[in-house]
């Protein structure tokens, strides 16, 4: 998406002000080009707040690479381009200095974290899943009348979450624990 | 000069959400604030040099129209005073009156004398150790000049906070307090909106649900130069006395001498 | 709700120190173009004392800005209806004034000096307007109470002149130029000053009224009373009716005046801050 | 929801249970803009909140006594007589006659027939219709018949009295009858009014009934599909709605498909008989339970092997893996491996104490988020020795939305699809990418298995697009929407779709294997242009416009684009709008029919239609708009464990003995037994915890506090937490506003910030003074460190592991505390 004059245009159709802001700025165009704005050479992508069930259309413009500015996208049927407070903040879940880049590992009984390459995590987290799924899967059971049924189950590994993440993020984890075998599968809907 | 600007807060529409508290910081890219404790919701006690728009919360019993609790919220930001304190207080030209009419800073010749901050009737103005210059709601000037409306306003979810032309809103605001004083609201009323008013007129004025003062907002604000003739006066006055004691004291004409 | 500028101690110190440069500046030319050949002494300590303080009057205000180095933003930009503005102003040409009166004062041409008495007396309206338009910058404020004091500027004024009075008075006491009768004029003159300061203190609280709280009662209240009314203005007054015979209770009545001349400004300025 | 944000405008009266304000302000404006049209607002909740500050009227009502209003409600309109008879009659089941061995707790003193006091568990071989010959149910559309469900209805709910309400509820009558009045007043042709529920009424160990009781009240009215009406079910997290039809929920697989049963479904064909209802579009169920094990095990999936049926996992039981059996059984040691994913059980979930304690004991904990959680932390929790916590612990950080594609559905069933504006820094990855790459690694250290049990997982693909750990998302929404397995044609022989094609509509889904599905209610979501190319119509934005309110082009509301479900009965039994003013869509007699060959007449409008498009109202079944219902009715009379008809029970925890029947609880809720006194609850009365406590959210931050309480401009909105209490107790316990207050429970203690308020009062009950206080749970002991007041203990310590005996859900809207001044 391109930078939206949309955005103005329809933010002036939004409020009792339609066209008010073009006026303005035709009236100036010395002014307007005198005061510079942050986003005018940025690129503009279209977001969804990842905060509450509104699903708030966002315009998100970025500048080599990094999120500069993050508002409500005017297009947006059923929220018109407005934000709450979260939606207005959610820039700092991206640049924000708290935010870990790096794997972290914590040893048993270990006081602190330690850093980690991203492809041992992943060989290790693999492991405790692979060596969890040998030891404690259940592949028959009998049931109330005593006959033996399939149940292919395995109780040693829980996974939960998440409301936060994406549809087809949802479907592969459904995915990967039911192929896998886990029962213990739930989410935020629940609590 | 262009057909001015304003900004029309109708608390009547309020939800105290913040959207514009959090919209205008990250806009204009304000920094953290270590909150104190107010009573309750509101964040923070004073416009700061980091809080441009500030949303108050005021509990207000029996105000509803069914005499029921009503929790006043209002979200206040700069007034951009037609005859604005800060302006003319200041000695460097640094707040200057924009063709919008909209009043500004320039952040590059203020020198941080405080002056305007201690010229605000409204405790808006507000210094900024780091700079160590004045800061205010810009009418994010930067946006109004590129055909954007101001953070606040755009991401205000119930359009509490309306922008557009000054005659535009004031007109829509007239009609609007009828409504609310049809619906009981019988202390509705707007603050700032006329320009033969107070400071003549603000261009970011309000409705209100109760009087001024519940929101902790001057009845009747001044512009704080208006005495500067006077004062000079009698000053000059004074020093025509102390002038004259001293001439008598020295008196000495024709006496020794040349 | 509202936001006290927070100018503190430093600005204490140029409203005061302004205030004596101005009153010693303008005690000077009065005894130069007035007073006998015998006062000229009482003329060169007044201009050589307010060179000095008001060079350090800029030097506080510059340090007090937020940015000193836009000090000239001010200088360039001129505002006549604007206290801060035209003070910027006034401190700059005040300052050329002392300076060329200081170096007059040496002179024993008497073309010059007739130059140096002309030249004082234009001077003498900015060492006034120093010692003044701190006030009338304080009452022309959005702050209670010094928004609401017509007489402050009138006050600044009244109690700059006797506090550059005494200055300069205490300077002779201790200089032992106190001998010749311009201490007794400048005792005089001091007298005048303070029966006016007192008179206008008295006009600007009744104005005020309940307005006056900030510095009349609660925690500045004592310093207030006792420390400008009573041992600032009253005693110094009653002392310097005996100051002419007894000398030393004229250098203490200058003393006090002094201090109460600092009390006054610390009280005004600082009960608004926090 | 039922209904759509946009149309909360044509409302006449909303009634907020939820606080709307704060926890969805953007979706709010549409209230606003209902209020400037002339509606009402009415906000029923125990706290005075912003939503309140907004609406015309406020309702307190005591914390866990939802049904008991909703009841009254119920009693109210049918007293007055001021429910929709024609749509009550034609579009519910109250009509139908009940077998005569049916008795409510009217007549059992709180009960249901059937309740087995010892398995605490109903039999509800009594809970049913009368059926005539054919089977269908007998009816009386006069009402008059005593079996008639209308009659049940109307006996259970006459004891729900306004002064049983006021008792109870500790609503004023006057108050109530002020409300009543106005509400029900949406009744009829003309009016619709809406109610917005969120958790304030799920999380109760009635949660499911609760629901059931407001939804009742909708379909006395006639406000189910109607604009303006509807149940506004509104949801707390960007994709709770997503994550739910995609399941990631114990008890189902994606599309809502009942997780087999060892007992109950030992085979497909089992499965599939007990699971498919004899009428209804869940008729169709097999083919798309057949599309989703095809979507998972592809072309291992055959006839031969029941589709790869018996791959999916078997619960023992269905009482047994929900959140809070996970918890107490991790406790047990029965879980070794944890994954957290997106959520923080040390804060989010009841009964938080327990939950760490649990984690404390696993093996192994990964834990991918944004930020280091206190769950990522939790043997760093304050006051524990981490060397006493021999769990290890993986952290892999994850990207925020704005650092990846993918899609949404909201609140709405409307799925929206994001870009991704920056790549993620360092070695931050997506859940797709985590999730992918872990399979891809399980996948080869299984890649040598022989063993049957192997086959499905070694079998599914977690490969989308050239690189195998990037996933394209929009390859695996094509697999959630379905595609051919084959060329599928038509009976001419006509080709429809051509293998790999992505399939267009649920109802083309097949149950040969010919089709397979991830989510058949996703279907439609994308489809393929002439010209071949995939069209992603999650990302399309079409603006809303004057001829479209409902802004059909701006992403697609699942099921079929439907943006109000229910719609057919926006129009009478002949297909009329009940009102020019309330028309949605309609019988069009004229209009072409589906081929030139059938008879003309469709049903258009302003939505699509949730119902057959071709299904003329004289036809058979052409007047019953609940489609998703065996029956085609709503239902007033429907069954659930914990009975057929709402009746109010007090909370598990309540100041007050049940004042309805004497039956105190939910006599079939579940009760958890944790060991070490970990779940202790506090007797009816309690004098050591006197004061109902009821948690909540706030706009400033969301939920366990992940998202907000590390973004300063958040975290600075509060000064620090709080629990919000009225004068009168702040009074009696001498407490000063502002000052630390210490909030016990028999689970744990909170020490926070005293916020005295007027918008807290203590309720009078049954003649009693009953203090009521209000904690919000989003603080724990991290946050931004420059703002101490983004740090804090922790609520959920305080609730209990206790649950409706539906879902599972807890009870943390309704529970006991004590207050004590000062830090004890």
């Amino acid at each position: 998406m391109s930078l939206s004059r949309r955005d103005f245009l329809k933010y002036g159709g939004a409020t009792a002000t339609a066209g008010a802001l073009g006026a303005g700025v035709d009236m100036l165009p010395v002014e307007a080009a005198a005061v510079s704005l942050k986003i005018k050479e940025a690129k503009a992508f279209a977001g969804v707040c990842p905060y509450c069930a509104v699903g708030c259309g966002q315009l998100i413009y970025t500048r080599d690479n990094k999120i500069i500015d993050i508002e409500g996208n005017p297009d947006t049927p059923h929220t018109l381009g407005r934000l709450c407070p979260k939606g207005a903040a959610t820039i700092q879940l991206s640049n924000n200095p708290l935010r870990p880049t790096k794997a972290l590992y914590r040893a048993p009984g270990s006081d602190k974290w330690e850093e980690k390459p991203i492809a041992w995590m992943y060989d290790q987290i693999a492991k405790r899943y692979y060596d969890a799924r040998e030891k404690y899967f259940i592949t028959k059971e009998k049931d109330k009348d005593g006959h033996d049924v399939t149940v292919n189950r395995l109780e040693a590994i829980a996974s939960l979450g998440s409301a936060c993440i994406d549809n087809e993020e949802c479907y592969l984890l459904s995915k990967l624990n039911r192929t896998f075998g886990i029962v213990y599968h739930e989410h935020q809907a629940r609590v | 000069m262009a057909r001015t600007l304003a900004m029309f807060t109708d608390t009547s529409l309020c939800i105290g959400c913040r959207a514009c508290q959090v919209a205008c910081k990250q806009w204009n890219e304000l920094g953290l604030e270590v909150p104190e404790w107010t009573g309750g919701y509101q964040n923070h006690a004073h416009f700061t040099d980091k809080t441009y728009r500030l949303v108050r919360f005021v509990e207000a019993p029996g105000a509803k129209p069914n005499g029921d609790l009503a929790w006043l919220l209002m979200s206040d930001v700069c007034k951009h005073c037609a005859q604005a304190g800060c302006l003319d207080a200041c000695p460097t030209g640094a707040i200057y009156r924009t063709e919008f009419g909209t009043v500004n800073i320039n952040q590059d010749v203020c020198n941080g004398c405080r002056y305007c901050v201690a010229s605000c009737p409204f405790g808006v103005v507000s210094f900024n150790e780091q700079t160590g210059t004045a800061k205010k709601c810009t009418f994010c000037n930067d946006r109004i000049h590129n055909g954007l409306g101001p953070a606040c306003a755009k991401a205000c979810p119930t359009d509490s906070i309306q922008f557009g032309f000054r005659d535009e809103l004031v007109a829509k605001a007239n009609k609007r307090v009828e409504t609310l004083k049809g619906m009981g609201f019988k202390d509705a009323q707007l603050y700032g909106a006329d320009s033969g008013g107070f400071l003549g007129g603000l261009n970011a004025f309000f409705l209100l649900l109760a009087k001024p003062a519940t929101y902790n907002l001057p009845d009747n604000p001044k512009l704080p130069q208006r005495n500067v003739v006077v004062d000079s006066l009698l000053s000059i006055g004074s020093a025509v006395l102390v002038g004259l004691g001293a001439m008598l004291a020295f008196r000495e004409r024709g006496k020794g001498g040349r | 709700m509202l936001k006290a500028p927070g100018w503190e101690m430093s600005i204490v110190w140029y409203f005061f120190l302004g205030g004596i440069a101005g009153g010693a500046y303008f005690t000077a030319a009065i005894a130069d173009n007035f007073g006998s050949l015998r006062d000229r002494s009482v003329a060169r300590v007044g201009y050589l004392l307010s060179l000095p303080l008001v060079a350090i009057c800029g030097v506080l205000l510059i340090a007090d800005l937020g940015v000193p180095a836009r000090f000239m933003n001010m200088i360039l930009h001129f505002k006549f209806w604007d206290p801060m503005s035209i003070g910027a102003w006034a401190v700059g040409v005040f300052g050329g004034f002392t300076f060329v009166s200081s170096v007059l004062s040496f002179t024993s041409s008497d073309s010059l000096a007739s130059l140096r008495r002309k030249i004082s007396l234009v001077g003498m309206l900015f060492g006034f307007f120093l010692a003044g338009y701190t006030g009338v910058l304080l009452s022309n404020s959005a702050m209670p109470f010094w928004g609401d004091s017509r007489l402050m500027g009138a006050l600044f004024l009244a109690s700059g002149a006797s506090t550059g009075m005494a200055a300069v008075a205490l300077i002779m006491f201790l200089s032992g130029g106190s001998a010749g009768e311009g201490w007794h004029k400048i005792e005089v003159a001091d007298r005048f000053s303070m029966i006016v300061e007192v008179i206008v203190l008295g006009v600007f609280l009744a104005l005020l009224g309940s307005a006056a709280r900030p510095i009349t009662s609660g925690h500045f209240g004592p310093l207030f009373w006792g420390g400008l009314v009573g041992a600032g203005l009253i005693l110094p007054l009653v002392l310097n009716f005996f100051g002419g015979r007894v000398r030393a209770l004229g250098a203490v009545s200058a003393a006090l005046v002094l201090m109460g001349g600092f009390i006054l400004r610390y009280v005004v300025v600082m009960s608004i801050q926090g | 929801m039922t209904t759509n944000l946009i149309d909360l405008q044509h409302s006449d009266v909303i009634m907020a249970t939820s606080n709307m304000a704060e926890n969805h302000p953007v979706g709010f404006q549409w209230v606003m803009k209902a209020k400037e049209r002339g509606a009402k607002l009415i906000h029923v909740d125990p706290r005075y909140t912003r939503t309140s500050a907004a609406a015309d009227i406020h309702v307190p009502l005591r914390s866990g006594t939802n049904i008991a209003f909703f009841g009254g409600l119920m009693s109210y309109a049918i007293q007055k007589n001021l429910y929709f008879k024609d749509y009550v009659v034609h579009y519910t089941n109250a009509s139908f006659l009940l077998d005569p061995a049916f008795k409510t707790p009217t007549d059992l003193n709180g009960l249901f027939t059937g309740f087995d006091g010892t398995k605490k568990s109903y039999d509800r071989a009594s809970w049913k219709y009368q059926l005539d010959g054919e089977g269908n149910p007998k009816r009386d559309l006069s009402l008059k018949d005593p079996q008639t469900v209308f009659q049940h209805l109307k006996r259970h709910y006459s004891r729900y009295t306004p002064e049983m309400v006021e008792k109870v509820c500790g609503i004023p009558k006057a108050k109530f009858e002020e409300v009543a009045k106005l509400y029900c007043g949406t009744s009829g042709p003309d009016k619709t009014g809406t109610i917005t529920y969120a958790l304030n009424l799920t999380q109760h160990t009635n949660g499911v009934e609760n629901i059931r009781s407001l939804c009742m009240l909708q379909l006395l009215l006639g406000n189910i599909g109607r604009p303006g009406g509807g149940v506004t079910a509104l949801r707390g997290h960007a994709n709770v709605q997503g994550a739910t039809d995609l399941e990631l929920l114990y008890h189902e697989l994606p599309g809502y498909l009942a997780m087999p049963l060892r007992d109950a479904h030992p085979d497909l064909k089992t499965y599939l008989e007990k699971e498919t209802p004899k009428g209804g579009f869940w008729t169709n169920k097999p083919k798309f339970m057949v599309s989703l094990l095809k979507a998972f095990y592809d072309d291992a999936a055959t006839k031969d092997n029941e589709f790869g049926y018996q791959w999916i996992p078997k619960r023992a039981s269905a009482d047994a893996y929900s959140h809070q059996h996970m918890f107490v059984d991790m406790y047990n040691g029965i879980i070794k491996g944890f994954l957290a994913d997106g959520q923080n059980p040390a804060v989010g979930g009841p009964n938080a104490k327990l939950a760490r304690a649990a984690m404390q004991r696993l093996d192994w904990l990964v834990v991918v988020d944004i930020f280091l959680t206190e769950t990522a932390e939790v043997w760093k929790e304050p006051g524990k020795d981490p060397k006493e916590v021999k769990t290890e612990v993986f952290f892999i950080p994850a990207a925020p939305a704005a650092e990846k594609d993918g899609s949404l559905t909201n609140t709405m069933r409307l799925i929206q699809w994001h870009e991704k504006a920056v790549d993620p820094p360092g070695d931050v990855q997506t859940d797709a990418q985590f999730i992918c790459t872990l399979a891809h690694r399980l996948q080869k250290m299984y890649a040598s298995s022989k063993k049957e049990r192997d086959k499905g997982f070694r079998a599914a693909n977690f490969t989308y697009g050239a690189k195998p750990d990037h996933p394209e998302m929009v390859e695996v929404l094509k697999e959630v929407n379905g595609v051919a397995t084959e060329d599928i044609t038509d009976k001419e022989g006509k080709v429809l779709y051509k293998k790999g094609q992505p399939i267009a509509s649920f109802a083309q889904l097949t149950d040969d294997g010919k089709t397979t599905s991830g989510c058949w209610i996703y279907t439609g979501v994308t489809v393929e242009s002439p010209d071949g190319k995939l069209i992603n119509k999650a990302a399309s934005r079409k603006p809303a416009d004057g001829t479209d309110y409902l802004a059909h082009g701006w992403g697609f509301s699942w099921p079929a684009n439907r943006r109000i479900l229910y719609n057919r009965a926006s129009a009478d039994l002949h297909g009329k709008p009940w009102s020019e003013k309330k028309k949605l869509i309609w019988w069009d007699p004229a209009a072409p029919g589906a081929k030139p060959e059938d008879k003309p007449g469709k049903w258009v409008g302003l939505d699509v239609p949730d119902f057959n498009a071709f299904l003329a109202p004289d036809a058979k079944n052409g007047d019953k708009p609940f489609i998703m219902r065996a029956d085609l009715v709503g239902g007033f009379f429907g069954p659930l464990n914990d009975g057929p008809f709402p009746e109010h029970y007090e909370p598990i925890e309540s100041p007050t003995k049940n004042l309805l029947s004497r039956q105190q609880n939910n006599p079939v809720a579940k009760i958890w037994k944790v060991p070490d006194q970990k779940n202790e609850l506090a007797p009816v009365g309690s004098k050591d915890y006197p004061y109902v406590i009821t948690t909540y959210r706030l706009t400033e931050h969301h939920l366990s506090g992940v998202m907000s309480r590390y973004l300063p401009m958040l975290a600075e909105l509060h000064h620090s937490h709080f629990a919000e209490i009225s004068h009168e107790l702040a009074k009696e316990l001498r407490i000063e506003n502002g000052e630390k207050i210490t909030v016990l429970s028999p689970r744990g203690k909170v020490h926070v910030t005293a916020m005295v308020t007027n918008r807290i009062k203590p309720f009078i009950i049954d003649g009693k003074t009953v203090h009521q206080i209000g904690v919000p749970w989003h603080w724990g002991w991290k946050g931004v460190d420059q703002l101490p007041g983004s740090k804090g203990d922790i609520t959920n310590d305080l609730s209990a592991t206790v649950g409706d005996p539906n879902v599972y859900i807890q009870e943390t809207k309704a529970f006991l505390c004590n207050v004590k001044k000062g830090v004890v």
